[in-house]
């Protein structure tokens, strides 16, 4: 078998080293009814059997590149340098540990020190840590937090959440008696968050841009949260949007999480990911997360170390902020690296490279006959709403090759309101020819 | 060459990509737009380049020389398992595109979910969790949602964990409300059943132990810890971090586990790139799959269908009670592509042998170190070898001193200080992918620092390492004044 | 632009601290009316936009990994490890310059030695330079070391050398005003090559498995060679035939040339390739191209430097035995890579494969009317004798995705008797139903 | 770590592939069976990995700092480029594959060659040269195949170069049956106009002249020197090697040129990878163009066509008389893919501002490093800069012992003792690639091992590198008792 070094011979010799006889000796304490199970699975293959293998279930998908792409909903397809992958790749980044050995580990120290600090620039924050799993479960840790910071026990979710978002927090926050309350669908951004908002209330979620694509002014939220001792938590799906808006750190937001996979990293049918989670200075130690921070060694000379690990569990363990162990390096990496390249300059330009792909979009396809576009701001998603329900016509427009969008009975499939609302995302990527094939194929279907 | 930080030699002006220019006009952001500095800089792409590639060789990787980190097994990562995750099929698919666009990665799904039933010998597994931690929740998730069904959950508050366990099972514990104790551990290093079973009763949500444990032993009573806590109607949650040891060998599921978490980066070895992307999808028992996390993929005729909410679950399996969702779409697929292939191309004769072939390496340093450490307990051991730091008494040179030490030799230190259990520990897990040369080496090495230790070296012990990138890094300070980012006045401080 | 990293401020302190006041300053030199063209060329254009143009050029092309492909003659569609791809692409080995700089090389050196060391076990040879361009280039350098060492003139090419390598090798020799005599074409190695060998003969060239596929026992021409006092050229197109078959040196070859691409490398439209060379040691100084030997530094530690370079151009300049300048570095490192993953166990059963693969096309194709199979002996390729013209055959398989071989006309436009000849050859990626479409499908264009 | 040759830790029982069981029976090898040891030792793919990955930390790369290499153009290395020729379309396509399969492969050479073309202002180009010494040879041939054309080839066999020409000039025109003959150089280090016409004759073939210069400097009397050899009957052979000074500025072709090669790995950036691949396309006059080689790409009616032989040349061109065959199949396709995107992505614009800050980053480095270093010539420089040893002088210091410390300080050393008009000569070329910052830091470490050699630290540089992975080297033991290649007493040998 290719990954193991050892022969027979070698084997041999290292048994009666150990002094056995044979291996089976040291499984000695395995139940014997246990040991040596069969399995019902094939024996090892070689790498070509496996490409053909893995080769003809990936043929079965239909990739974001392979033609008009406009779905989004909180994942996105950008075009990533050919840079980013091949560093990541570097045996050096890949195959190295969580740097608990900081001494041999200052390349992705470094790094982490350099995400933690865009982070907090690209959000306004005044802190950051070296990534969640990914933005919802970020969410979810960040009404967790809320929790810890503010000892209230209610979470406000507002209408234009993510749903899936609104799904991971209250999973996780019934398991400790949290009150959630979830907003209702609030496609057009015209919900009354602030109402919601009691002493209890530990924290409001707020997304903008929303689900639905409408960009959402956080300030009076905050304004409103604040004046009830609650936190306000910013979220963010995509990222490439705080390259052209106003930041939530500016608009008042108390802890920022986001999904940052729209930098640097791949669509991965949904993972992984990375999520971004800043917050202000004063809450780092109710902070969930991994944290990299600036020291000096022996010699003075400056160097970076995890840090403030006892809020970590395993340190802290039953008394830890968080059960996360790991954080998503490589994805932080592609980010860090992303974002290095883009610069502020060339994130502004992205930013609006999507925004004029999106009004472009929306401009064609409101021309459609039985099309409504919903918003009256966004960024590079919006939400139509169709004469018809919305599932159907991306079905029949995937068997054409386009991919047109997300159905909102994907999102609410137990909200037939939403059945006819088809939310469209087009960035850098999509080109004019895209766009009207989308729209003719969308006429089609809709006539 | 020392290399700054972006933030010092990067311009906010500078760019390293060439993007169409924006024809202007639109603006529709709500009058939301974005007027302040961001505060980005940007570097050409030769110097992102650079500045990476310098930052890169400031590590240690598994592909520059052995990683003996018990109770992290860090294994070789094929790159076919790279490869295969960049199809585009696969590597750019989008979440939520239609069904019948992604027939081939729900096939995936299903395909790993298989394997990884038919090797834990378990009758489902939810592939959402994100890390091995995220695995644990969601069984101790599964487990809550049980006891609920039961109507006992008010009741049943308490989880019992041996000392030994890895934090997350504690944290695990308490962040789905239980409150955890430890279960005291015997002579040999394992479960002390008859303590264990003084500490059960009616108020018991389950146990959660670790198999083999992480002072490297199996536990012996396995079956009678699980027949215990069963009767005293609690479950038996499984820490899977181990699994490694066993795979191919024995199927957790004939030892009376009811959920444990698979780390894919650690078994299957997906990298572990510095930190993470991890993935633990989770096995769960008859008694705890009704529970079970949406999405999950189910297949009827050939076709592959998503579940996706719990009201659906319900409609579809009559006794499912899903717990609710973990993650926003379906898990960690790049990793589950990288298991997969790792796991084809082991198939179930390479997992058996890689996981005898783990378990001959541990024994093998055991064996050959006995010389000059002290192993904390008696016996073989399985994938990973405990020594304690008695033979180090009176040196003056302390675990800590011996790792930073090993820096110096060209080797990454083992794990030090866990399992908490053994004073000064140190817990060396060479894994399968470790040839006998490099073994030899390696034994070599730590034999001659033993000996140097004992010589009365301690003040070149304390002085490591000196050939790495850095000293001794001062992580007191680090903790004390935290400084977690980069500012502005840094570099001003820096230009003066 | 990305690649550039000044700015506009940079620049200007740039020439100031040259003293000049703008760049063409510099290029006073230029004749002024020429300075400063015109071309008729876009500008610069993103990664974008780049991959869409180059990757719609790729996506007209059919590769040989796209379904059945049976092309062989002088390069073959094998499969290579996911791991040689990755490493030649790691910055230390793809960015490096030749290795001139020993100490700061050893990297690039060990690995050339390795080479060497793997390519004279493989041809049966003493010795091995770094690598040629490629095999027919290698040919050529043979025919003028042979030339050089035996200060005769005469070239004799056998009837199964690759037509490319004869063209080739009579373009180089030609200039220097030897005589070449080729022999003509020998479909089923019938030829009396050995007759043609005089006392004025430098060399006879001869290739196993020849470009039909047989294969050929090089012992009775060497000794009519060695008789007259001229040295056999062995030419191996197909490397991996050299884990199944006898080897040149056994049989008596004086240099060895080969083309090692099947080693690690793709087939990337016929370059970059990797030629072998390898000869015995005492015709060392006579040898083109690089060479790599074990030396030991100034504490006594063993390395690797580029040696014997007072056969280069470029201490030797117009006394050189070649101008060669570059090796095939990155080619040279694939092959390293993929035979030491191979070893002598796995290159065996990969050439027993082809072998196999080989025999069961044959058998298959056989029983098509129409096709008479020429070869009584080959190795993974043999030539099939069509009952019409092969270019129409091959024209009508490839419209129906089937890759069928080479047809004679491809190779000797100019000589109607190779016409009706198909090469094809089959390796250990061609599956059992690739066999099926072929035979089938040829069926249908013979019938 | 030391890493020992694959030879050496491996063995001939193992493997790092795992390949189907052969079925066994088959043997139609005609009795030429191989039947003894071959000697190849496998590894398992993580030894593989690990040895492969640790022999390349004993390189240095452009990825890790600067590398000023004079005449050999070291730059940035984008990896766009080794995507694109990673695409199945480029990467897995046959050479032999019909026309009809690969249209879109002899359209990127085509539009390759336009840009070749247009960037040169040459109306022809020959685009299978393997490598620059190829493509010289290429050129020279092409002048042979005029030569007899016009019945002269008997007559006209000398041909004239400077004597700061690179090594591969007078070889490749010895290759082609022609002798050589220096130009002498005038003081300003560029061709001598009246010795050049002096030499000229009615035997002349042509000449062979790099511009601009291995001294960095642009041949001013350029057009003098096409016409006087023109008149003599003879041709004008340009190597190309330092086209990336001028390339977007100036176009050979409005020059005199009749021959050039490009390199593509130096101009447009295909990696050097330790030594290769390289390729080298050849641009030819209206005079040379109907000897190009075989094969060549046509396109009639957006059909593109191959010409393969040279009397389907002659039948599709009527003045054709290709000279023949260079290569077995089209050329360098991999590296036309690199060399093409990077053109792309550049544009006119971006090759004109990168010949720009070529040439600006040596007079950068000429200007500062002027304060120690003694120029070869007086004046501005084009895209490297030369320096002699004068400065050197009485410090016991040599090039070479320079050049070794400058590893020390963690940089590449420059090009040394070429050309050889210079005593001792230094040629730095720091490319587009490097950013002020990056020379600022190259400049002071230059200027402090000058100063530190006029101090009188003769010894330290004499023992340099220190740190290197190896000091210095012995290549006279290595070349007077040749060792190219393991051999199996070794093994023995080390076993003892």
């Amino acid at each position: 078998m290719r990954y193991l070094p050892h022969n027979d011979i070698d084997r041999q010799a290292m048994l009666k080293a150990v002094g056995v006889s044979n291996i089976d000796a040291l499984f000695e304490d395995v139940p014997a009814d246990a040991l040596n199970a069969k399995f019902d699975l094939p024996d090892h293959m070689g790498e070509m059997e496996v490409e053909r293998a893995l080769g003809g279930m990936a043929a079965k998908n239909r990739a974001a590149g392979a033609g008009p792409c406009f779905i989004g909903a909180g994942a996105y397809k950008h075009h990533i340098p050919a840079m980013v992958d091949h560093i990541i790749q570097r045996s050096e980044f890949l195959t190295a540990y969580t740097p608990y050995q900081p001494e041999i580990a200052q390349g992705t120290l470094q790094y982490l020190f350099e995400f933690q600090t865009q982070v907090a620039a690209l959000t306004g924050m005044e802190v950051a840590n070296a990534s969640m799993y990914d933005g919802s479960t970020g969410c979810a840790e960040a009404a967790l937090m809320a929790r810890r910071v503010t000892k209230k026990n209610k979470v406000v979710l507002s209408g234009g959440l993510h749903p899936h978002y609104g799904a991971v927090t209250r999973t996780n926050l019934e398991l400790v008696d949290a009150k959630v309350v979830q907003a209702p669908i609030d496609v057009d951004a015209s919900e009354d968050i602030a109402s919601q908002i009691d002493d209890d209330t530990a924290c409001v979620i707020v997304q903008s841009p929303d689900v639905f694509g409408n960009v959402r002014d956080l300030t009076p939220i905050a304004e409103a949260a604040h004046a009830k001792g609650a936190l306000l938590v910013a979220v963010v799906t995509e990222a490439v949007s705080l390259g052209a808006l106003k930041s939530p750190g500016e608009m008042g937001a108390d802890i920022v999480v986001g999904e940052g996979q729209s930098i640097g990293n791949g669509l991965n049918f949904g993972g992984p990911y990375v999520g971004l989670f800043a917050t202000r200075q004063k809450y780092i130690r109710n902070m969930p997360g991994r944290l990299c921070g600036e020291t000096h060694d022996a010699e003075g000379k400056r160097g970076f170390v995890l840090t403030l690990s006892t809020r970590e569990q395993h340190i802290r363990r039953d008394k830890a902020t968080s059960n996360i162990c790991t954080n998503s390096g490589l994805c932080t990496l592609a980010f860090t690296i992303h974002m290095t390249l883009l610069g502020e300059a060339g994130l502004r330009k992205l930013a609006m490279l999507n925004h004029e792909a999106a009004c472009k979009t929306a401009d064609a396809l409101a021309k459609v006959k039985g099309v409504e576009v919903v918003n009256t701001s966004y960024f590079n998603e919006f939400t139509l709403r169709l004469s018809k329900d919305a599932s159907e016509v991306v079905d029949k427009l995937a068997s054409e090759g386009v991919l047109a969008g997300v159905p909102g009975a994907r999102l609410w499939p137990h909200d037939s309101e939403a059945h006819n609302l088809l939310i469209v995302a087009a960035t850098e990527c999509v080109t004019d020819e895209d766009i009207k094939t989308f729209s003719t194929k969308l006429g089609e279907a809709l006539s | 060459i020392e290399e700054g930080l972006s933030f010092e030699i990067g311009s906010y002006a500078q760019t390293g990509v060439d993007l169409p220019e924006p024809k202007g006009g639109a603006d529709r952001l709500g009058g939301l737009n974005r007027n302040n500095d961001i505060g980005l800089p940007g570097l050409s792409e030769p110097e992102t380049m650079r500045h990476f590639v310098r930052l890169s060789q400031k590590n240690y990787a598994i592909d520059m020389g052995p990683f003996p980190l018990g109770s992290c097994t860090m294994k070789h990562n094929p790159r076919l398992n790279e490869k295969m995750a960049r199809l585009p099929g696969f590597g750019d698919l989008h979440p939520l595109a239609p069904e019948s666009a992604v027939q081939g990665a729900l096939e995936l799904i299903d395909t790993l979910a298989f394997w990884l039933k038919e090797l834990t010998g378990m009758p489902a597994v939810a592939m959402s969790p994100k890390a091995g931690a995220h695995g644990e929740l969601c069984g101790m998730m599964a487990i809550k949602a049980a006891l609920e069904a039961r109507g006992e959950a008010g009741k049943r508050k308490r989880v019992l964990a041996p000392e030994s366990a890895h934090g997350t099972n504690p944290a695990t514990a308490v962040q789905c409300g239980f409150t955890v104790e430890n279960i005291p551990a015997d002579k040999t290093g394992r479960v002390d059943l008859e303590a264990l079973k003084a500490k059960l009763g009616d108020d018991i949500a389950g146990i959660m132990v670790t198999n083999p444990n992480t002072c490297g032993l199996f536990e012996r009573d396995i079956r009678a810890i699980a027949d215990a806590v069963h009767e005293a109607g609690g479950y038996f949650y499984c820490d899977g971090a181990n699994f490694n040891a066993i795979a191919g060998k024995v199927r957790p599921g004939d030892l009376g586990v009811d959920a444990m978490h698979i780390n894919l980066h650690k078994t299957f070895s997906t990298p572990h790139g510095g930190g993470g992307p991890g993935s633990g999808p989770t096995v769960l028992s008859e008694a705890l799959a009704p529970f079970a996390p949406v999405p999950y993929v189910i297949c009827e005729d050939g076709k592959y269908s998503l579940v996706e909410t719990r009201r659906a679950a319900k409609a579809e399996g009559e006794s499912a009670e899903s717990f609710g969702r973990l993650t926003a779409f379906h898990g960690q697929m790049g990793m589950f592509v990288r298991a997969l292939s790792y796991m084809m191309s082991h198939g179930k004769d390479g997992v058996r042998q890689a996981s005898e072939d783990a378990v001959l390496n541990a024994n093998y340093v055991l064996a050959r170190l006995k010389a000059e450490m002290t192993p904390a307990f008696e016996g073989h051991c399985m994938h990973e070898a405990l020594f304690d730091d008695r033979f180090l008494k009176d040196t003056g040179v302390e675990t800590i001193d011996f790792a930073k030490a090993m820096i110096d030799e060209g080797y990454h230190p083992m794990t030090m200080y866990f399992p908490l259990v053994v004073h000064g520990a140190m817990l060396i897990e060479p894994t399968e992918s470790e040839s006998k040369r490099e073994l030899d080496l390696f034994c070599g090495a730590m034999l001659s620092l033993a000996k140097r230790a004992k010589a009365g070296e301690a003040e070149s012990f304390k002085a490591a390492p000196v050939y790495a990138p850095r000293r001794r890094l001062d992580e007191t300070a680090a903790a004390r004044h935290p400084v977690l980012r980069w500012t502005p006045a840094q570099k001003a401080e820096a230009a003066e």
